[in-house]
Order: structure tokens, then C-alpha cells, then sequence
């Protein structure tokens, strides 16, 4: 295995609200490797999006990084200058969002806003930009590329939306494509164009994807590893195989129970009891502790570390590192 | 663009019946304003008949109706007819202060989106920071100060006492120095504060987000994909205030003796010279249904998803 | 037995509502106070507000009592802002002056209000013709330098405060009805409202009981940036001689009488100048801050 | 360098032509002598005059029109572009101006104009074109009735006019030759260009001619070089040669037009407000000329709507009234008046002053009680006199555009308040409360008048026939008549005018209040400006303007 692409540690991302200070990333450390499709699973609002977000340090007011490092090609994003920062953003680490509808500038057209990022970062000619967001276009198999160039977001459907968005984030051949919910928003059928469509280009450009979803099927079927964050903390880590087969953190395991399978009868659906604690001020020690079955004095007193209980497959529960 | 055109032309036809009905509308309100112009002019050593005499040569003992056609079909052939108070034709009044109220109003008015607009996307970016809450504050403060107290201050302190700049009239440039700066303060500082709006609303949208994370620098996110979509909601804006040029520095106008229609306005309404409030009246109307079908124009341009409604 | 169950769930619902609004005006004074700048706001409006309630024990004297002897005296212990060219207390006439800003501010946004939202609604809600004529109507009023068409309208009716009333409310009603009708057209085709039209409500129920409520908050911001504006042209209108009649101390008139002596006796108009623009701040930096809290994408 | 100058040195002393100390002495010398000239040329010598070309004049209101024939009021620019026949002097007797003499006989007027008498255009001032713009200004002019009593005209040469009239023309006489309404217009260039186009540039014998009139801002005139006057009282006859142009600017906020003369960017300012009158006496640059209006302002009162047909409650509001209140608070700059003419005025008699201000002096209890002998009596406590239940409430209009009338009328509500009446304040614009008198719609109204002639205005007021107001008395009528249509020596006509005023104080159909003194603001180094009455008129023939350095 060579050097990981890229190694987050102890991050932390605060938002200072006049509520009080929502906590949303609260140390959290992953590593993701060169041609790979990395996955980041939990229910909304346990912090996935923000993760992916300070990564390319798109967070504003009121949201702040705080702590942690990113570490990639050896620079540390977190120190960088902003101009530095920048030359890889879109470059090196490209991102897609959920909502296609919104995620185009309306008043340009497609062929423009794809050609943009090659214009800033390779400084082509408009022509040649022009030309090669047309290839681009036709690269994500959407018809007519010429004539989809010139036409504007609001007469494209949602899966044409978010192909015109992938095209325009692939434009440099980033090495990390970031893809926040990128199918969440689409129905089913859409959804599986899309995800085949990224696998290909991910194959193609040995590219690697960090997929964030909360659709455990979707990993199973494409994910490489996965690590499964809660209330801004990653409790467990690993490949795709070892996580499903044997989930060791309860919450995992509570997760992994809801998926309906197959044709199996069951009166009930399985569902873990409680809600997400509130982010603002998180219980103390194990922050699962109020909804985990097997919560021991422990689990309620001390917060539990990352460990490495098998190769490759980490979790932060008390039970299961001794 | 035939679209465009056909659709302006349909607002214009829309348009006409309105002019006609509000410029009924005013000579009907001119009607019901006591006493007569007559009796308003006449001076100290007039008897009644001579009254009379000067009713008659000016065509007022006609019934209203009679009074309201002859007008208006004199102002088809664009003969403003006479003012009642200084027998001048009523289109040279208009004419003659059409400059000054252009070089005056129309000026603060641009002059305070020029300035507004960066005002107002600075205050934006430094959200909740020293820079915002002071920027707005003095906006704020200049938006609630009354055009009239601004303007006699400005006019002591710098007319008066430092003499920077001539205290009144308009023979020269220096001159409107002072009216535009009591016109365009309190104009900037409210378009900074809706400009301000504008732009959170635009920032936290989905797209600038995209074009962050498409690593463009800073200066072309804010200007080419936020700036951009915020302007649309102004230019609109600026179309809908441009009629306020001509009647709204009534008071500015009195206090630094600059001969805009706005005082023209003001003394014939004060005099009761109906041809000339009737004509001020049409053109503010003219002006406004023009501005409203230009402002319609100018957004579809400025924005495709209008486009594609209008041609729909 | 019945009644008992009644009266008790009458006292649970009481109590929870009570309770759950306590919470929301502990929360909103909260919020409101994090944001400094509209809490100045607040204080300069309470402010302005008690002294108008308390005016006739503030002020020492009078706001008519001539006193021709000692005129244009300047701001002593006796007459703390000076007296006028009559002789009057300027001090007594500010104080009384705040009862006539705030009371004419105040009627002005209720009548622009009622115009201009039950415009607005009307508007927004049935769409095509009367839409057109409402919105046409609207720019042509608009598009009217306030004071001017304040101006005919007082002469019609006379000089005075309430016509002053009706004059600038006839002439601005078209901000509320703007604002309003973008509200309730992005709100026509929602959800909840189909729903409610779908279970036959009727139409003026619908605008009443669904739309008018949700819309609320928008015309409480509104009202407070516009009444900033209202006492700003009542005393415009005062100011060119066409507002409230002496001897009622209006600031505008203050401010105008004191506009010729302002190099001989400045504090004569000085002091409700201050007073207009501290009333004029108070209302916009309030309004500013309700915005930012309750509605953020209002654009005024 | 050095070398040279020890050398110098050196051969200097060798020579011993001078010691040391004289060379210091003569270098002393010359240094003084430089010095003394530069104080003399800078400071003692007067430094070489330079005059203005352009004289300003700030004026509060735009006048309607430009052409005296058109206009209902008159004000400088006209005195300028336009020249009357005659004009008065100091003590209010006639001079030449425009006419060699004027001539009033029998029943006619004859009017003898200089040979080589010329318009600002050029065209001839002949009697053919006296008599055409005569006839013009019976048509045009609001006040053509002037001109109702003339029957003919003769030509008796090219340079001499005969007016006929069937009356003895004393009110022509006084309304007309004397005064800009009655001036000479060129006809031929009226009836060419049209009435409209020469409201805006009429041609006059004036000393000015119009130039540029900018609305709304200011009108810029020239000097007309055909100008010439009969004035004994003004030295240059002729055109003025240091004014080449006089521009008027119109500068409706009292305190912007003070504050431009304080600035020195304006040279003479009309209409200076009460409030500015002590500060501008205290400043050194500036010269003020009093002149006392030949009018008076008074509160005219409803005659025929009762109560106050009763002459008791009238009186109670003339009593009601302490006109020193408000002349202090007018910073003295009014006269107190209790009858109903001014000093200023023809036919003047200073004793029927005297004797109204003492049988009307400010008394609040006289007016309580006579209010009391016409039945109305505080009744039910509440402060106001009723009558069989009804409140005695009057409505008070009280001009906004007449800036001392407006400061004094919360003064006169607070007066009248006292004695019982519950005022209804309005302030409305002054033509529109004349407009409401002449309906008859009101009850209280403040008015005033400006005219020398009492012929010429207090019939337009009191006459039952030829003004339009409440007030009518056939005494009255008859004696206004006997001075129009008689030709009384000055002595008659001021007995005649001091029964009229016996009369109007018994009948009180008006409240005198004050007589308005106006104030001309003026540059110190304007020089050589004459301020004449009834009008304060301005004569600018003899003007030069110093430039002040760094004025």
C-alpha cells in the first residue's frame, strides 16, 4: 500500500451560534488512499457534510475550523495560505453537492460554468476551454453536447444537473472527488447512471471518490472503506467487508439492522431508540451512551479512543477494546 | 429578442390607458381643490368683474369635461397649454428645469447605487464584524436623518462657516456639491442596507458555494457569481425609483434655491396652476410605466429564467 | 363529572400554551439582546416611548405658555433646551412633541398598513387581472414623491394631523403592498394552502386563517422600519407649513420655525432635530434587528 | 570663490577709499530706502481700484413674468428692465424720469416725452406707441380697470400725448404715472413675437434689458445704452459704465439668502427675515436700509356672519390684542398699528395713529367686558364665553408664507384664547386665504396691504361695489368716490381719508395689527445705491462695487 492520499486527524469544526457553540466536528481522524472510493456514513446532522466541507475549507461565518490536521501531500491544508489553498481546491480536491437544482449559477450557461475552473487553474483560452467543456459534456454522457453547452440550469432536469456537475468538477482531473449525498436528491433509476458514471470516471482518471451517504446499500455495492461517523465523531472504521460482516460498534450494528433485506418478512422494522443528542452540549463520555443497549458506568463517565482492534478496522467502544 | 420586443409593446399598450386615467384622475383632484386659480392670482386691486373678464379669456368657465378634452388634445400635439400664474407656455417650464433636475436628482440617485453597492457587498462579507456593524450603523443613522435638517446643516457648516463650497444656486459645479450630498447620503445608505440584504440572501445560496469549491479566487466568486445574481433584484429597484427624480427633491431644492421641477412642482400645486401640475403629473406618469416596461426589459437580460417566461 | 374533565384539560392547554409562550418571549428578548445593535434600538424606543406616556409630568411647563418677555433665552437650569422666539419651554414642546410623532407614526402604519396588506394579499393571492391593476396602481403611487401628493391631498382635505395622516398613508401604502404580495405569491403555491383549498376553504378564509398569519412576522419588521419613515414625512409635511397646526408642538414645525434663527439661536431647532433623528434611529436599528431575527430574507 | 572675494577684500583695503563702517552705513541705508518703499506702495497708496462688472441681487420669490403688463405683482427686475413717466423723490413728490413733465388739467393728462427718448432695442418712444401700450395694458393686465376713466386720445405731436378722461384722472395720476404698472412697453416687438414670448423677454426703456432667464434660478441683465433719465436726484443720467450686467437670483429660504450675503457672494439681498436683523446690524460688512411698507397687516373680519356682525364682539377683538407683545416678539422690526393706513402712505394724518392707539389700547378686561355686553359670558366654567348654550368659536387663518405673520399667530390665538373666543388655528398660503375672503368663507383671516395710494387699494377693500368683501358702508362708499372722481388738493384729501378712518375705527370691520418695516441687506462695498419710497425702490444709476481682496 503507498502513502495515503489523504490523512485527516483530531479535526475539529466548531459554529458559533447565539444558542451557544454547536459542536458538529468534534475530532475526527480518517485516512483515504490513492484510487479509492472511500465512504462516510451516519445519520443527517451527525457532521459527514462538515467534514467534507473543512476539508476544502469551505466553511464561513458562523462556522470555524478549531483543531486537528489535514495532511495532504505532506502540506497540511489546514496552514496553508488562502492563495495556496485555493490552487488546490477544484484542482487537486474537487466536490460535488446534494442538490442539483440549486448548485448552478442561473444565469450562466452550462458550457461557461464548466469551463471556468480550467480557465483559472490552467489559464486556457476561452475556445479552448469552450472546446474541451463540450468534450467534458459528452464525456458524461449527456446528448447533444453542443447544444447542452448554450443552454441554461433551469431548463436541464435534475440528473442532467448533477452530470453537468460532475463534468464541471472533473474539468481539472482532480485526485479526490468529494461527493456530498450527490444521488440523494435524484430517484432511483437516475441514481445508479450517476453512481455507475462516477465509478467509470473514477476508473478512468484513477481518481479516488469520498462518498458521504447515509445509504448503507450504496456502500455496500461501491464502497471501498467506510467510516461511520456520530454526533461529529468517527466510532468505527474499516474495509467495506470487515464493517458489514462483523459491525463491532453497537451503533454500527443498530444501523446495519434497519436496512430491510430481501424478501424477509418481518412485522416490525428494527429502529434505534432515542434522537440525535443535541450537538450543542454533547452527553458526556461515550455520546452514544443515552441510545447504546450494552452503555456501562464507563461508557457514561469517559470517552472512548480510536483503537485498532483487527488490521485495518478500528472503533471507539469500551466493549470492544477491553 | 422578438420576444422582447413584442412583449414591451403589449406593456406600452397596457400602459396608455393608465396615463389617461391617472391624468383624469389628477384634474379631477385639481377640480376639487377650493377657491380658483382666478381669485388665487388676481392681485389686491382687482374688481370682480375684471375677474370675470380674466375668467372668460382663459377658457375656465367651461364645464370640467370640456376644460379635459381641450387639454388633452392640445397635449396629443404636445402644446402643454399656458400656466395660469406666469402665462408661460408650460412645455419651456419643463424644458428649462429638465436639465437641472437631471443633473441633480438623476445624478444622487446613481451616485448612490454606485456607492450603495460596495458599501452594502463589504458589509455583506464582513458579516458580524466590526467593519459591518459600523458601515450599517452610520447607514442607519443617515437614513433617519430628515433631508431638510441635513441639508440646513451641511449648508451652514460648509456654505457658511468653511465656504468650501457656494451655498446656493446653480450657476456653477461647486455649486450642486451640497443638494447632491444632502440627496445622495440618506439614497446610499438605504440602498447599502438593501444591497447588504441582497447579498447574505446570495451568498449562502448553493451555487457560490459550487464556484468556492471550483477553487475561483475570491474577487471572482463575489463579484461574477454572487454580485451578479444579487444585481437583478436592484436594477429592477433603480427602475422603480428613477420617476422619484423628478418631484423628489421638493425640499433640497427650496433650500438651496437649484431649479429643479421638484420646486416647480411644489409652487403649483401651492398656487393652484393646474396646466402645469397636470403636465408635471404626465410625465411623472409617462416616466413611470416607461421605467416599470425598461426595468422588466433589463431583468429578462439580466437573468434567463425571466427570459424564458417572457418568451413563453 | 364532565365538567371537571373539560375545565381540566381547558387548564393543561392554558397552562401549556402559557408556558410555551413564555418561552418564546424569554427566547426572543434573549436573541433580541445578543444582537447590540437592535437592543440600542430598543432602549432609544423605550425611551422615547416613556417620555411620550409620562409627558405631562416630564415637561415643567406647558407647551402653549407664551412667555413674549424672556424669548430665545438660551438652555438654563430653568428651560433646560432654551425657549423659543414666543417664549415657550422647547423642552416642555420636544416632550409633548414625542406623544404627536409617535401617535402620528403610529396611525400612519396602521392605515398604510391595513391599505397596503389587504392590497397585497388580494394581489398576491388571485393572480392575473386584479394583480395588474393592484401592482400598476401601486408604481404609479409609488413612483409619486410622497411629499408632493401629500401636499394635494392636504390641501383637499386642509391642513391638520389627521389629514396630515391620511396624506402620507394614501401616498406610501404601495411599500407594504409590494412586500406583502411577493410574500403571499411565494406562499400561494405551497403545500398547506393547496391543502386548505383543496378541503373547500374559502378563499377569504384562506387569506384570514393561512396566509395572513404566516406573514405576521414580515409585517411586524415592516412596520417597525416604516414607522422611522412615517414620523420622518409628517414632519417634512410640517416643515413646508402644511402639517400639524400650531400650537400643537410638532418637531417638524419646531424645527422649521427655529430654521431662520439657527444662526442667532441654533439650540431653538437643534434640539428636535436631535430628537427626530434619535426617534427616526431608535425604530430602524429595532426593525433592523427584528429583521435579521424574524424574517432575514426581507428586503427593505 | 574664496580666493576671489579675499582678494576683493584685499585690494578694497588697499584702495582705503571707504572704511569698513561707512560701507556698513551705506548698505543700511539702501536696505531702509527698499523697505520704505515697499510699505508705500503696499499699504499706504491705495491699491489700484478695481470695480465688480456684475452686480447681484438676491430676491425671495420668481416673479411671474417679465412683462409689467402681465403680471399681478412687480419687483426689481422690472423697476430695471422698465421706466416709469414720473417717480418720487425723498419726501414723496413727483419727478421726471421717462417724460420731460407730466401735466394734469381739467380732465385730462398730458405727457411731454424727450425728443431723442429711445427702447432698450432702439425703436423710438414715440405718443403713438404711449398710447398702444396704454390700450395694451387695459387688455392684458389685471389691473386694466385703471384705465377705465379715459374716453380719448389726441396726438398733439410726435413727442406729446393727451389723455381724455370724463373725470378728473387723480386716480391715473397716482396709480399709474408714478409707478412701474403704468411704464411704457415696445408694442411693435409684443405684437410681432407674441404676448408669451414677451413675458419672457419684454424690451422697455429701462436701464437693464434682459439677457438670460434661467427659471427657477436666476435672471442675468444688460445694460441697456439708450438709456437715459430726467432724476434730478441721481447724478449719472446715463447708462452706468462700472455695472455691465445685474443678475437677480431667486433664493426662496429666508436663511440661505442670509447667509449668501454674510458670505459676500451676493452684494444686496431683499426680504431680510426678522431673526437676522440684529446679527446683520452687528456686522461690520454689512449696510441695512430700513423702509417702512406703505401698507398695513391686519386681521380682516367676516362683518356679515354672526357674532361677529356685532360691532361689540369686534371691538373685543381689536382690545384683545397687545401689539407690543408683538413687536418684541417680531425683534422690533414692526411698527405697532391701530388705525388703518401707514406713515409711508399719501394723504397720511400721524394724530387719527395717535388718537386709535389710545382709545384701543390692549386691554383684556374692556374686551371681556364689552364681549360680556353682547351676551356672551363664561357660563359653564369651561373657559370659552357662550351665548344661549352655543361656545363663541372662531376659525383663525393665519398666512405660511408670510414669515412674520406666521411667527406672530400663535401669539394672537393665545391673545384671544384669554378673553374666552376657543380659536380654530389653520395656516394655509396667502393667495388661497385672500381666495377664501372674496367667497366670503371665513371668519378671521390675515391680511395685508401695500399701496402709497389710499385711492389705489382701500376701495379695492372697503368699497361695497368695487371690492368683493364683507364690509360695506355707503358713508364710506360715498367719500372713496368724491376722491376719485375730484381733484382735491393734498391737504382735502388727507381730511378726507382721516373721516374715512373716524368711521372705519367706529365700525372695526378689521384688527389692525402691525405695519411691516422691510430691510435691505447691502455689501459695504457697494457704493453710491439709492433706496427710495414708497416701495424701497432700488436706483442702481450711480452704483460701483469695490473688489475687496479676500473679501
Amino acid at each position: 500500500m503507498d502513502a495515503p492520499l489523504l490523512v485527516v486527524k483530531d479535526l475539529k469544526t466548531y459554529f458559533y451560534l447565539s444558542k451557544g457553540v454547536l459542536k458538529a466536528v468534534d475530532g475526527v481522524s480518517l485516512t483515504i488512499n490513492k484510487n479509492q472510493v472511500f465512504c462516510l456514513v451516519g445519520e443527517t446532522g451527525c457532521g459527514k457534510s462538515v467534514t467534507a466541507l473543512s476539508i476544502t475549507r469551505l466553511i464561513f461565518y458562523p462556522g470555524k475550523i478549531v483543531g486537528g490536521s489535514i495532511i495532504y501531500e505532506g502540506k497540511d491544508l489546514l496552514k496553508l495560505p488562502e492563495n495556496e489553498m485555493r490552487k488546490i481546491r477544484g484542482k487537486e480536491i474537487a466536490m460535488i453537492f446534494q442538490s442539483p437544482m440549486k448548485s448552478l449559477n442561473p444565469v450562466f450557461n452550462i458550457g461557461y460554468q464548466i469551463s471556468e475552473a480550467p480557465i483559472v487553474h490552467f489559464n486556457l483560452k476561452h475556445g479552448e476551454a469552450w472546446k474541451q467543456a463540450i468534450e467534458l459534456i459528452g464525456k458524461v454522457k449527456m446528448p447533444d453536447p453542443e447544444m447542452r453547452a448554450k443552454s441554461y440550469p433551469h431548463v436541464l432536469s435534475g440528473g442532467m444537473r448533477q452530470r453537468s456537475m460532475i463534468a464541471m468538477m472533473i474539468s481539472c482531473e482532480p485526485k479526490l472527488l468529494i461527493a456530498d449525498e450527490p444521488t440523494t436528491a435524484l430517484d432511483v433509476t437516475v441514481q445508479a447512471q450517476i453512481m455507475d458514471l462516477l465509478l467509470d470516471i473514477k476508473r478512468r482518471s484513477s481518481m479516488s471518490i469520498m462518498l458521504i451517504t447515509h445509504n448503507f446499500g450504496l456502500v455496500a455495492e461501491r464502497g471501498d472503506e467506510v467510516a461511520v461517523m456520530y454526533s461529529g465523531k468517527v466510532v468505527e472504521g474499516g474495509s467495506v467487508k470487515d464493517v458489514f460482516n462483523e459491525p463491532l460498534h453497537p451503533y454500527t450494528q443498530g444501523l446495519l439492522r434497519c436496512i430491510p433485506v430481501g424478501f424477509e418478512r418481518k412485522t416490525e422494522i428494527d429502529y434505534i431508540p432515542g434522537t440525535l443528542s443535541s450537538p450543542i452540549n454533547p452527553p458526556v463520555g461515550c455520546r452514544f451512551h443515552p441510545r447504546c443497549k450494552y452503555a456501562t458506568e464507563k461508557c457514561i463517565k469517559e470517552e472512548p479512543k480510536l483503537m485498532e482492534i483487527k488490521k485495518n478496522h478500528i472503533v471507539a467502544c469500551h466493549l470492544c477494546g477491553g | 429578442m422578438s420576444a422582447l420586443l413584442r412583449y414591451s409593446v403589449k406593456r406600452v399598450l397596457i400602459g396608455i390607458p393608465v396615463i389617461l386615467f391617472v391624468s383624469l384622475f389628477i384634474f379631477l383632484l385639481m377640480q376639487m381643490l377650493p377657491g380658483d386659480p382666478i381669485k388665487l392670482i388676481a392681485g389686491e386691486r382687482v374688481t370682480p368683474e375684471r375677474i370675470e373678464e380674466l375668467r372668460r379669456s382663459w377658457g375656465l368657465d367651461q364645464p370640467v369635461y370640456i376644460q379635459y378634452f381641450y387639454w388633452l388634445s392640445h397635449v396629443m400635439t404636445g402644446d402643454f397649454g399656458y400656466s395660469y400664474v406666469t402665462r408661460l407656455p408650460v412645455s419651456l417650464l419643463i424644458w428649462s428645469r429638465l436639465p437641472y433636475t437631471i443633473q441633480l436628482t438623476f445624478t444622487a440617485l446613481v451616485l448612490s447605487y454606485v456607492f450603495g453597492i460596495p458599501i452594502g457587498v463589504v458589509a455583506a462579507l464582513k458579516r458580524g464584524t466590526a467593519v459591518d456593524n459600523i458601515t450599517i450603523g452610520v447607514a442607519t443613522f443617515f437614513y433617519s436623518m430628515p433631508t431638510y435638517w441635513l441639508g440646513l446643516i451641511l449648508m451652514l457648516t460648509f456654505g457658511l462657516y468653511l465656504r468650501w463650497f457656494p451655498i446656493s444656486g446653480s450657476s456653477s459645479l461647486e455649486s450642486m456639491v451640497l443638494p447632491l450630498l444632502t440627496l445622495t447620503l440618506p439614497y446610499v445608505a438605504m440602498s447599502a442596507r438593501i444591497v447588504r440584504t441582497e447579498m447574505l440572501e446570495v451568498l449562502t445560496e448553493d451555487y457560490v458555494r459550487t464556484a468556492w469549491a471550483k477553487g475561483l479566487p475570491s474577487r471572482r466568486v463575489i463579484l461574477r457569481h454572487a454580485l451578479r445574481n444579487a444585481l437583478i433584484p436592484l436594477t429592477v429597484m433603480f427602475f422603480l425609483d428613477l420617476p422619484w427624480i423628478i418631484g423628489g427633491a421638493v425640499i433640497v431644492e427650496s433650500i438651496f434655491a437649484w431649479p429643479g421641477m421638484g420646486s416647480l412642482l411644489y409652487k403649483s400645486i401651492l398656487k393652484q396652476d393646474y396646466p402645469v401640475v397636470q403636465a408635471l403629473v404626465l410625465v411623472i406618469t409617462i416616466l413611470t410605466v416607461v421605467c416599470n416596461i425598461l426595468g422588466d426589459i433589463v431583468s429578462a437580460f439580466l437573468d434567463p429564467r425571466i427570459r424564458v417566461e417572457k418568451e413563453a | 363529572m364532565k365538567t371537571e374533565s373539560v375545565k381540566g384539560t381547558f387548564l393543561k392547554k392554558l397552562e401549556t400554551k402559557s408556558m410555551f409562550k413564555l418561552t418564546r418571549l424569554k427566547e426572543f428578548l434573549l436573541l433580541l439582546l445578543h444582537y447590540k445593535v437592535s437592543c440600542i434600538g430598543l432602549c432609544i424606543v423605550m425611551g422615547i416611548i416613556i417620555l411620550a406616556i409620562f409627558a405631562p409630568i416630564i415637561a415643567p411647563k406647558h407647551y402653549a405658555e407664551i412667555d413674549v418677555p424672556n424669548k430665545l433665552q438660551p438652555p438654563s437650569l430653568a428651560h433646560p433646551f432654551g425657549t423659543d422666539a414666543l417664549g415657550r419651554d422647547i423642552f416642555s414642546r420636544v416632550v409633548y412633541g414625542a406623544q404627536i410623532a409617535l401617535w402620528v407614526g403610529l396611525l400612519v402604519v396602521l392605515v398604510e398598513a391595513s391599505i397596503g396588506i389587504s392590497l397585497g394579499i388580494i394581489a398576491g393571492y388571485f393572480n392575473g387581472k386584479i394583480d395588474k391593476i393592484i401592482s400598476a396602481s401601486a408604481d404609479i403611487v409609488w413612483s409619486f414623491p410622497t411629499v408632493v401628493l401629500a401636499l394635494g391631498v392636504v390641501m383637499v382635505l386642509g391642513p391638520g394631523i389627521t389629514q396630515v395622516v391620511i396624506a402620507i398613508a394614501v401616498t406610501s401604502w404601495p411599500g407594504f403592498t409590494r412586500i406583502t404580495r411577493a410574500k403571499v405569491q411565494s406562499m400561494v403555491n405551497r403545500e398547506f394552502v393547496l391543502a386548505a383549498r383543496a378541503i373547500g376553504e374559502s378563499d377569504l378564509n384562506i387569506m384570514l386563517r393561512y396566509l395572513l398569519p404566516n406573514i405576521t412576522s414580515t409585517i411586524l419588521v415592516l412596520a417597525t422600519l416604516t414607522l422611522p419613515s412615517a414620523i420622518i414625512s409628517t414632519t417634512a409635511l410640517s416643515f413646508l407649513g402644511f402639517g400639524a397646526q400650531p400650537p400643537t408642538p410638532d418637531w417638524g414645525a419646531m424645527l422649521s420655525e427655529g430654521a431662520s434663527q439657527l444662526v442667532i439661536a441654533p439650540w431653538v431647532a437643534t434640539f428636535p432635530g436631535i430628537f427626530i433623528v434619535i426617534t427616526a434611529l431608535g425604530f430602524n436599528l429595532l426593525g433592523d434587528g427584528l429583521r435579521d431575527l424574524l424574517d432575514p430574507k426581507l428586503k427593505i | 570663490m574664496a580666493s576671489m572675494v579675499k582678494k576683493s577684500l584685499k585690494k578694497l583695503e588697499s584702495k582705503e577709499a571707504i572704511t569698513k563702517i561707512q560701507a556698513v552705513i551705506i548698505a543700511l541705508i539702501i536696505i531702509i530706502a527698499a523697505g520704505i518703499g515697499i510699505i508705500v506702495y503696499y499699504f499706504v497708496l491705495p491699491p489700484p481700484v478695481e470695480y465688480k462688472k456684475t452686480l447681484v441681487i438676491a430676491i425671495p420669490e420668481e416673479p411671474e413674468g417679465l412683462d409689467i403688463q402681465q403680471v399681478s405683482w412687480s419687483n426689481e427686475i422690472h423697476d430695471l428692465i422698465f421706466q416709469s413717466f414720473m417717480n418720487f423723490n425723498e419726501s414723496m413728490g413727483m419727478v421726471p424720469d421717462l417724460a420731460t413733465n407730466v401735466v394734469m388739467e381739467g380732465n385730462n393728462i398730458t405727457i411731454y416725452l424727450p425728443a431723442d427718448a429711445k427702447f432698450s432695442n432702439g425703436d423710438p418712444i414715440t405718443a403713438q406707441i404711449v398710447r398702444d401700450s396704454i390700450e395694451r395694458y387695459r387688455k392684458l393686465s389685471p389691473y386694466g380697470s385703471d384705465y377705465d376713466a379715459v374716453t380719448g386720445y389726441e396726438i398733439i405731436d410726435s413727442h406729446t400725448l393727451k389723455i381724455i378722461c370724463n373725470v378728473p384722472p387723480v386716480y391715473i395720476w397716482f396709480n399709474d404715472i408714478p409707478v412701474t404698472y403704468g411704464d411704457v412697453v415696445d408694442t411693435n416687438v409684443s405684437s410681432q413675437v407674441g404676448d408669451a414670448a414677451f413675458n419672457q423677454n419684454p424690451i422697455g426703456p429701462g436701464p437693464y434689458k434682459v439677457k438670460e432667464w434661467v427659471h427657477g434660478s436666476y435672471v442675468l441683465l444688460e445694460r441697456n445704452d439708450f438709456y437715459k433719465t430726467n432724476l434730478p436726484f441721481v447724478q449719472n443720467k446715463g447708462p452706468n459704465p462700472y455695472i455691465d450686467e445685474v443678475m437677480i437670483r431667486f433664493i426662496p429660504e429666508d436663511l440661505t439668502r442670509v447667509s449668501e450675503l454674510e458670505a459676500g457672494t451676493v452684494d444686496i439681498v431683499r426680504g431680510v427675515p426678522s431673526d437676522a436683523v440684529a446679527n446683520l446690524k452687528a456686522n461690520p460688512d454689512v449696510t441695512l436700509y430700513e423702509s417702512i411698507t406703505p401698507g398695513i397687516e391686519y386681521l380682516m373680519i367676516n362683518v356679515r356672519r354672526p357674532p361677529l356682525d356685532d360691532v361689540r364682539v369686534r371691538k373685543a377683538l381689536i382690545y384683545a390684542i397687545n401689539r407690543d407683545e408683538i413687536k418684541t416678539t417680531l425683534e422690533d422690526t414692526v411698527l405697532p398699528c391701530y388705525s388703518y393706513m401707514s406713515p409711508s402712505m399719501l394723504a397720511y394724518n400721524a394724530s387719527v395713529e395717535e388718537h386709535a392707539s389710545q382709545i384701543y389700547a390692549y386691554s383684556n378686561e374692556t374686551a371681556k367686558s364689552l364681549l360680556a355686553e353682547a351676551g356672551w359670558v363664561d357660563t359653564d366654567g369651561d373657559g370659552i364665553v357662550d351665548k344661549d348654550g352655543q361656545p363663541l368659536r372662531l376659525e383663525l387663518l393665519i398666512p405660511n408664507d408670510e414669515p412674520k405673520f406666521k411667527k406672530i399667530g400663535p401669539l394672537l390665538q393665545a391673545k384671544l384664547s384669554s378673553v374666552g373666543i376657543d380659536i380654530d388655528y389653520k395656516e394655509f398660503a396667502y393667495n388661497y386665504i385672500r381666495a377664501k375672503t372674496r367667497d366670503w368663507d371665513f371668519d378671521l383671516a390675515g391680511r395685508f396691504y401695500s399701496w402709497f395710494d389710499p385711492a389705489g387699494i382701500l376701495p379695492y377693500l372697503l368699497h361695497s361695489t368695487m371690492g368683493n368683501y364683507t364690509y360695506s358702508n355707503p358713508e364710506v362708499d360715498s367719500l372713496f368716490d368724491e376722491d376719485r372722481s375730484t381733484a382735491l388738493s393734498p391737504t382735502e384729501r388727507t381730511a378726507l381719508y382721516t373721516q374715512i378712518q373716524n368711521i372705519l375705527l367706529e365700525d372695526a370691520p378689521w384688527v389692525p395689527l402691525f405695519i411691516d418695516v422691510t430691510y435691505t441687506g447691502v455689501r459695504k462695498n457697494v457704493e453710491g445705491l439709492l433706496v427710495m419710497p414708497p416701495f424701497a425702490t432700488l436706483f442702481i444709476q450711480d452704483v460701483k462695487v469695490k473688489v475687496v481682496k479676500g473679501g
